[in-house]
């Protein structure tokens, strides 16, 4: 399946990039997650890192459906 | 809008003046400033980016919380994106209720969420040259679970 | 002057702007406003009756006691005497601090312990012609050790 | 011995005075109000009213000595 992937702040400076097309066997946010860091060396899980899916806040166990856009938010420090 | 995003500098009276309500006794007002340091470090100025589809859509879902939690009349936040200078608001949050101790808890409860759950980040221009992403405070200790104790 | 009263309407932005410090990243703010009604009633205005030497040494202290207990920056109180209309500000009090909890507590602290120690009354008048000395909401009840339970 | 003892808001109301001298023989701030509810039919104690001494918050049990200023607060309500 497909999905597109976006990073914010520090994990798009990580990634040098801020938004990529993955296509790949599928499973939860967090697996994506892991599969991204190994692909770019510098992403690194943070324990504090959010996750949206089509603009919705949803959680790392959520199993993402073809065509969803997925957006990786480091740890958050807005005020 | 009870959550806005503003890229101009924030009209602390006028956002005063929208929770107004004569049926109201008490407001409760929070801002954000930029320090002059952190954590050792002299700041400059400081920059936020803000995904606003999400941050406005849980912007406003914080204060529909607050307001059914707390049971106040009229509450609101504001916050900036962009490039600000030492000094400048970079965030308000106004509530108002017919009684005070709603009014600060639900203001307090808006800021903390705020700062935990919002898709915001800072970046800060030390007077060193050197600038930085900020995590939360407590973040630096690996393994710290986001949002269990809300803090500055 | 930390604490002080006033005889002419609050000036919010100008007391504001007095305890801002780069050093400090968090204002809360407290705005206590003339309601249009109270346990029933209509109101048109309100009155306030002063004794001044002790409510000021008393206001002075009280604020005191927040900066040394919450350890905050700065604060200051204004209360309002005379006669007032709907909307009015009563009474303000303002808190700057490096981080936000300390500024919530304190604040909450000066307006709690305002209302409950300092000689300060307040007549309501009526819509209806009737004028009356308003005690607070708990003091109704006989017996009521006041200053247990702070409340509007 | 003589205090003066001042009156204010709903206490000036119910007594009809703001001021006067009292001629006593002395005691502490709450009896000295209880005589004086003797006198002013119209007064009548409250649990939450606080008493002063020469502007400073005292304690209804503190003792009073000759020239003192006594004031009687009824129940404050600020803000």
């Amino acid at each position: 399946m497909k999905v597109r992937v976006r990073y914010f702040a520090l994990f798009r400076e990580q990634t040098g990039c801020s938004a990529e097309a993955v296509e790949w066997p599928g499973g939860t946010a967090a697996e994506l997650f892991q599969q991204m860091a190994a692909k770019h060396a510098g992403l690194t899980a943070e324990a504090a890192a959010l996750v949206a899916v089509n603009d919705e806040m949803a959680s790392w166990e959520s199993t993402l459906s073809d065509g969803d856009e997925v957006l990786f938010f480091p740890p958050v420090a807005g005020g | 809008m009870k959550f806005s995003v503003s890229d101009t500098p924030i009209d602390v009276a006028a956002a005063r003046q929208a929770v107004a309500d004569r049926s109201c006794g008490a407001l409760v007002v929070f801002e954000g400033w930029i320090r002059d340091h952190n954590e050792g470090q002299e700041v400059e100025r400081l920059e936020y980016e803000v995904y606003r589809p999400v941050a406005v859509k849980e912007g406003e879902r914080i204060i529909d919380e607050a307001v059914e939690r707390f049971g106040v009349s009229n509450a609101l936040c504001i916050h900036r994106e962009g490039l600000l200078e030492l000094g400048e608001v970079a965030v308000l949050v106004c509530v108002s209720s017919p009684h005070r101790g709603e009014a600060f808890d639900a203001c307090r409860y808006i800021i903390d969420q705020a700062k935990t759950r919002l898709p915001i980040w800072k970046k800060e221009h030390y007077v060193s040259g050197v600038s930085e992403w900020v995590n939360c405070e407590h973040c630096a200790a690996a393994g710290h679970a986001h949002g269990e104790t809300p803090h500055d």
